[in-house]
């Protein structure tokens, strides 16, 4: 190696430290590590943004051009639902917070507890999202799979929506943009189902290595960065709440 | 330079000093009740007719809702400069193509040639 | 070597009287696209040259035989400042030419003569006002502006005549237009320029360019003996169209005369001008173009008229504005054979059209 | 030309280190698990070697069917099937992982004197991704091809053709995940690991245009993805967006589309700037001219870059507003490229130059690149755009960038730092020959292209009009000549790994850190933590240190 003089000037004796299990080898400390991991979880969720940002730029041109059709189909979301799975969702997004917290203070059991909390609350949000989905389905209104115009060309044959909106029958060729609406409702919550499923996932491993303490010895970036994860995944429901289900009610 | 093998020596001690700030759960608790009671507001102001300020309303509660959240729930207040850059470049980047967005009303005709954002 | 030399002087042959650098100036803009052009070809050899020639004196002179050592130089602002302004100033001026070339290309003047061009895979059909059709061809005297209105029927086209330097994409669902006005007679390519599919590659023509003489004589000879506008008249009524739009005064539908370049005030509150998109639009999607004080109650005709069939009620719509039939025929007179004017359905509209008026007022507003 | 800066050790007592990145550990496993950034760039070079050449054959039969003005080797339906995948393979296989995914990897995090990249594991991920669609680009190709073009025009693509368009659509969407897997990674590792004394006005300009082409990895590749999303669910489900008949928009697909594939343009070329302002300034021994211009004319190019997607649509009927626009924007996009080829130009200048391989290749790069970029400008004004789009012209152009630009700088650099990677020299001789090849052959290929375009000839068409065969024979003729310029550096790259010259550590006498630590490097690059004290480029720097020791073995 005599052909290779690495520079060092500075060069303090490299003697071996003793580096704590989960640093990897080529970080100079923990703290790097942490730094780093959530410097890149973030650029993570810059491409995510990015990658919603498409289904939101075509939500809005379409709704933009086919105003009536969107307004109508949003009256068969319900607000009800809609509201209850906001709340859920924000408060999934507090006891993982609080996670986060316990295991910066490196309290086990409210860690394992606000996993579980987490957990639960993801489940059910998606819970509801399926009720809502299969009233969609019954409805036939989901895009591309025998959709049905009834609700729009006729209200009055959806007595309970037609109770709250007293919406007017639409003409066919508008009636037909309905469609457009579903397939990007189901797109959009599609999309943010499949990170919350993920996501849920992902805290089901999480629970199980944090019960046997993984998180509480001062290594918290893991529990970080999924926090971030998944509060992303609560801002992304929090434009899509009142994008879908709220601004067009009294239109 | 040696400081800093200290530190990765001793990572508790490098925790403790400049490690990120642990937000205390009092903030969380009122951060999520805020975040209940602009939830129950939206839901309200949908109720109410406002005409165009319907979507601007429930759009204005969204991003203070989401702004909440990424400052205190993901911790961008206490966090470095460059996170804080991350987060208003996402924020340029996916804003920037809805500029000019004209937010319809049901008042103002539409076609195909007028909608759009700057881009069009 | 006996089979290689032949060939090869065939070739060169080729080559030496085929050779061109650029196609044939045959339409009024290809001059001015080309002065555009051969300046930016200018001033790209002007800076390929100067870098070319940069890097060959370096290398001549700072070679490391006479140049051993090298001399470390920071920068130099005024240096930089000086190929960044230069060309940023190059760029802009290219910028403003070329966008100027782009609004003369892309803006018809009032009195074209309009042609529709319908794209599908793999061809293209040309629709005359005269109703002369026409697939893969297209027939235009010299002198006149044309603008062709374009629209696909399937996938992305791209109508494209090089010799005239103009090029517009036919997109499915919406009307695109372009103009020209051709100066030397004579055949020219068309070309497909946006990738469509199998045979992309064949979805070629022929424009043919005549003298307005020459043109006179090839309109009477391929006339069908129907105007586009009477084919559309006749669709207008085999679609029972007439039944709400006929301009009396208890219809269910507004009156159509004089509607066509009008500002329409529209039941949801706003405004627009009928022009052909507005057309096209509210025969396939009416309920977002319902006029003021008429009731929501035409159906959609989407799915049941091809683009064919939309144009030709276009056309005959357009007819009915008198404004419009002025134009076109002070337009076309000279061109047409004799007594073909007459054909236009002005002539059999004229009865009718007092009624029209009358009931004009209480749908569009025509200012 | 007989002066030479190359210094190698003495051959007869020169070894290659006993270990190094390449003999660490032994087995095909300890290659496929590997974290190591050096091995993943190994891995990457010879998958995209492979796809390039994939890529290359697909051209050459474009080239042969070219030969004559009828469609006669094949049927229309094959020439669109050969274009689409040799556009595929080239664009998302070879060309947007080219040098970031093996130069970048490589050497990012030793020019910044890290051990590795951030994220070894991500690094790892992304070069599987790369194969997962690297491999279902074969199996369309050997199940029927796919012929929508690489655009995936819609509604072309969504309701007329009837081949493989999901598999292509997976394929690019799986390379567009690992794409953004190395941008971040590059993003990451170049803010958090830099070494002390690393300030960023001291990296590298290698360093500072790869991460200007990751910041558009990492934010224009997902709208390349959603959109594909898109279009699989309008294939399977049919659900309208952009299908005009049942409401749709399909210029919304075009935005979508060109938001991340004009980026891409940059993505692809940005890696191969930085690789020129390495070798052209190891070859006049002098540092870049207006290091800072450079350095931020390429966060200029990523950021204005974003902004002009739309002058692929000046035809299309996007509103003049938005001509305007884009136009304007595309015209102050081009400023930038132009201050660094001037800049490259003045580095030259009062130095000290040399002519090895890299730096025949830099100059095949200047001048076609300049080529490339003016005749950019014709298109970005959006009144010669209406004549010179969708001809030959603009394939011309892209050529020129892509291939002109990017394949030449990436040869250089393959060149520049072979000698690092393998820890042997290539052969001198007949790689100068095969640099003075390609770019005959190119200019013999390419150039006859742009005339092609101006009289009219249509791009992608299988047949065309009898006129155009001259120019075209041309064309082909020199795609020949290209082909033999690609396939030599194949083979005597190859015949180098076991009998090219021992290159010792710093064959240049370069500056960059890399080239102060043993080649082939060791696993964790640096023996300890090398602490930066003098700029980039700094080759008194460097006669210092060897001057001192000179003194210390003396």
């Amino acid at each position: 190696m005599s052909d290779s003089p690495a520079i060092a000037n500075g060069a303090a004796v490299a003697e071996h430290h003793e580096h704590p299990p989960y640093q990897r080898h080529h970080f100079e400390s923990v703290e790097q590590q942490a730094d780093t991991t959530n410097f890149a979880m973030w650029l993570f969720l810059l491409t995510e943004i990015m990658f919603f940002g498409g289904l939101f730029t075509a939500y809005l041109i379409l709704r933009n051009w086919y105003y009536p059709a969107f307004v109508e189909a949003s009256h068969q979301l319900n607000i009800f639902w809609g509201t209850a799975n906001t709340a859920v969702l924000i408060s999934s997004s507090f006891t993982m917070a609080m996670g986060v917290w316990s295991a910066e203070m490196r309290k086990k059991g409210t860690l394992v507890l606000c996993l579980v909390l987490t957990f639960i609350l993801g489940l059910v949000f998606l819970g509801i999202k399926t009720i809502e989905y299969k009233e969609k389905i019954e409805k036939h209104h989901v895009p591309g799979f025998h959709y049905s115009l009834q609700s729009f060309t006729n209200p009055a044959s959806d007595p309970e929506i037609y109770k709250e909106y007293h919406d007017q029958p639409m003409a066919l060729d508008m009636a037909r943009h309905t469609e457009l609406y579903f397939f990007l409702y189901f797109a959009m919550t599609g999309m943010h189902a499949l990170h919350m499923i993920i996501g849920i996932a992902i805290l089901g491993f999480m629970i199980f290595r944090a019960r046997a303490g993984a998180y509480t010895t001062g290594h918290v970036t893991f529990v970080e960065n999924f926090g971030l994860y998944w509060h992303f995944v609560d801002i992304i429901w929090i434009f899509l709440f009142p994008l879908l289900y709220l601004i067009s009610r009294h239109q | 330079m040696s400081e800093q093998k200290q530190n990765a020596a001793h990572p508790e001690a490098a925790h403790g000093e400049h490690e990120h700030h642990i937000t205390p759960p009092g903030v969380y608790i009122v951060i999520f009740l805020s975040l209940l009671v602009f939830t129950a507001l939206t839901v309200g102001a949908s109720y109410i007719e406002m005409g165009i300020f319907n979507p601007v309303v429930a759009l204005a509660i969204g991003v203070i809702k989401a702004t909440l959240v990424v400052l205190f729930f993901m911790g961008v207040k206490y966090s470095t400069k460059l996170t804080k850059l991350t987060v208003f470049a996402g924020l340029f980047t996916f804003t920037a193509p809805y500029c000019g967005l004209p937010s319809r009303t049901s008042a103002a005709h539409n076609s195909k040639k007028q909608g759009g954002p700057w881009w069009r | 070597m006996d089979h290689i030399s032949p060939v090869l002087w065939q070739f060169l042959v080729k080559w030496m009287t085929n050779f061109a650098l650029f196609p044939p100036e045959a339409s009024k803009i290809a001059p001015q696209m080309d002065a555009l052009y051969f300046f930016m070809v200018l001033v790209s050899l002007v800076g390929l040259t100067i870098v070319a020639l940069l890097i060959t004196v370096f290398c001549i002179l700072y070679s490391k035989e006479r140049h051993p050592v090298a001399e470390q130089i920071e920068g130099s602002t005024l240096l930089e400042a000086t190929w960044t302004i230069i060309p940023l100033g190059l760029f802009l001026v290219m910028f403003v030419w070329g966008a100027l070339l782009y609004f003369r290309i892309y803006t018809p003047p009032a009195n074209a003569m309009n042609i529709y061009v319908v794209g599908k895979q793999w061809m293209w059909k040309a629709e005359h006002p005269g109703g002369q059709h026409e697939i893969n061809a297209l027939h235009i005297p010299t002198g006149k502006p044309i603008q062709l209105t374009l629209i696909s029927q399937d996938v992305f086209h791209s109508f494209s005549i090089p010799a005239f330097r103009v090029k517009r994409e036919a997109i499915p669902g919406r009307y695109t237009s372009v103009w020209f006005e051709a100066t030397m007679p004579g055949t020219y390519h068309l070309f497909c320029t946006q990738y469509c599919g199998t045979n992309h590659s064949a979805m070629i023509g022929e424009i043919t360019v005549l003298t307005p003489d020459d043109y006179k004589k090839w309109l009477a000879e391929s006339t069908s003996g129907m105007s586009l506008a009477q084919n559309g008249e006749r669709l207008f009524a085999s679609l029972s169209c007439n039944a709400c739009h006929n301009a009396k005064p208890d219809a269910r539908g507004p009156s159509l005369a004089n509607v066509y370049g009008a500002k329409l005030a529209l039941s949801n509150g706003g405004t627009a001008i009928a022009d052909d998109a507005y057309l096209r639009e509210s025969i396939l999607n009416p309920s977002q173009h319902i006029t003021q004080g008429y009731a929501p109650i035409m159906p959609t005709y989407q799915g049941q008229i091809s683009e064919d069939g939309v144009i030709a009620l276009v056309e005959y719509i357009k007819n009915l504005d008198s404004n419009y039939r002025i134009e076109q025929t002070l337009n076309t007179t000279d061109l047409l054979p004799e007594g073909d004017g007459k054909n236009s359905p002005a002539a059999s509209r004229s009865v009718e059209q007092p009624a029209g008026q009358n009931a004009a007022p209480k749908g569009t507003v025509k200012q | 030309m007989s002066s030479t800066i190359v210094s190698l050790p003495d051959q007869s007592t020169a070894r290659i280190p006993k270990t190094n990145f390449i003999t660490k550990e032994n087995g095909l496993l300890s290659w496929l698990l590997t974290g190591d950034h050096k091995r993943i760039a190994v891995l990457y070079l010879i998958s995209i070697t492979f796809f390039f050449f994939i890529g290359g054959s697909l051209a050459g039969l474009i080239r042969l069917e070219l030969l004559t003005p009828q469609s006669d080797l094949m049927a229309t339906d094959t020439y669109n099937k050969v274009f689409t995948m040799h556009g595929v393979v080239m664009i998302f296989l070879f060309l947007v992982p080219s040098v970031p995914a093996t130069l970048g990897n490589f050497l990012i995090p030793i020019m910044i004197g890290a051990k590795d990249l951030a994220l070894p594991k991500i690094n790892l991920l992304s070069w599987y991704l790369y194969v997962v669609g690297g491999i279902l680009v074969i199996y369309t190709m050997v199940s029927g091809g796919v012929d929508t073009g690489w655009t995936f025009t819609t509604p072309l693509s969504t309701h007329y053709v009837n081949t493989n368009v999901m598999s292509t659509g997976l394929a690019v969407f799986i390379a567009g995940f690992s794409s953004i897997f190395t941008g971040l990674n590059f993003i990451v590792t170049i803010h958090k690991m830099r070494c002390p004394g690393m300030t960023w006005f001291r990296l590298p300009l290698f360093v500072w245009a790869h991460y200007a082409a990751s910041i558009l990895m990492v934010l224009g590749t997902p709208v390349l993805a959603i959109a594909i999303v898109l279009v699989a669910l309008e294939r399977t489900v049919g659900i309208g967006v952009f299908d005009p008949a049942k409401g749709g928009d399909p210029l919304l697909f075009q935005h979508l589309f060109w938001f991340y594939s004009h980026p891409a343009v940059y993505i692809m070329i940005l890696p191969g700037f930085g690789v020129i302002s390495e070798t052209i300034s190891t070859f006049s021994r002098k540092r870049v001219f207006g290091y800072t211009a450079v350095a931020f004319s390429s966060v200029a190019i990523a950021v204005f870059g974003f902004f002009v997607w739309a002058h692929h649509m000046f035809i299309m009927g996007i509103s003049n507003y938005a001509v305007l626009v884009f136009s304007l924007l595309t015209m102050l996009v081009a400023v930038p490229s132009a201050i660094k080829i001037f800049n490259w130009t003045f580095t030259l200048y009062k130095g000290s130059i040399t002519f090895e391989t890299p730096m025949l290749y830099t100059f095949g790069f200047m001048g076609l690149f300049t080529i490339g970029g003016l005749t950019g400008v014709f298109l970005g004004a959006s009144g010669t755009d209406i004549h010179l789009t969708e001809t030959y012209f603009i394939v011309a152009h892209f050529h020129f960038v892509m291939v002109g630009g990017m394949l030449m700088a990436f040869l250089a650099g393959i060149h520049f730092w072979w000698p690092k990677i393998t820890g042997r020299m290539y052969p001198e001789k007949i790689s100068q020959l095969a640099a003075v090849v390609t770019f005959i052959g190119f200019n013999l290929t390419f150039f006859p292209q742009f005339i092609l375009g101006t009289l009219g000839m249509p791009r992608r068409y299988a047949a065309y009009p009898p006129e155009f065969q001259v120019l075209n024979v041309f064309s082909t003729a020199g795609a020949t000549i290209l082909g033999v310029g690609y396939l030599l550096p194949i083979l005597y790259l190859t015949w180098s790994l076991k009998y090219g010259a021992i290159a010792g550590s710093n064959p240049w006498q370069a500056t960059g850190l890399e080239w102060q630590i043993q080649s082939p490097p060791l696993t964790e690059n640096f023996i300890e933590t090398p602490i930066m004290d003098h700029e980039a480029y700094d080759y008194e720097w460097l006669d210092r240190q060897k001057a001192k020791e000179v003194t210390s073995v003396g």
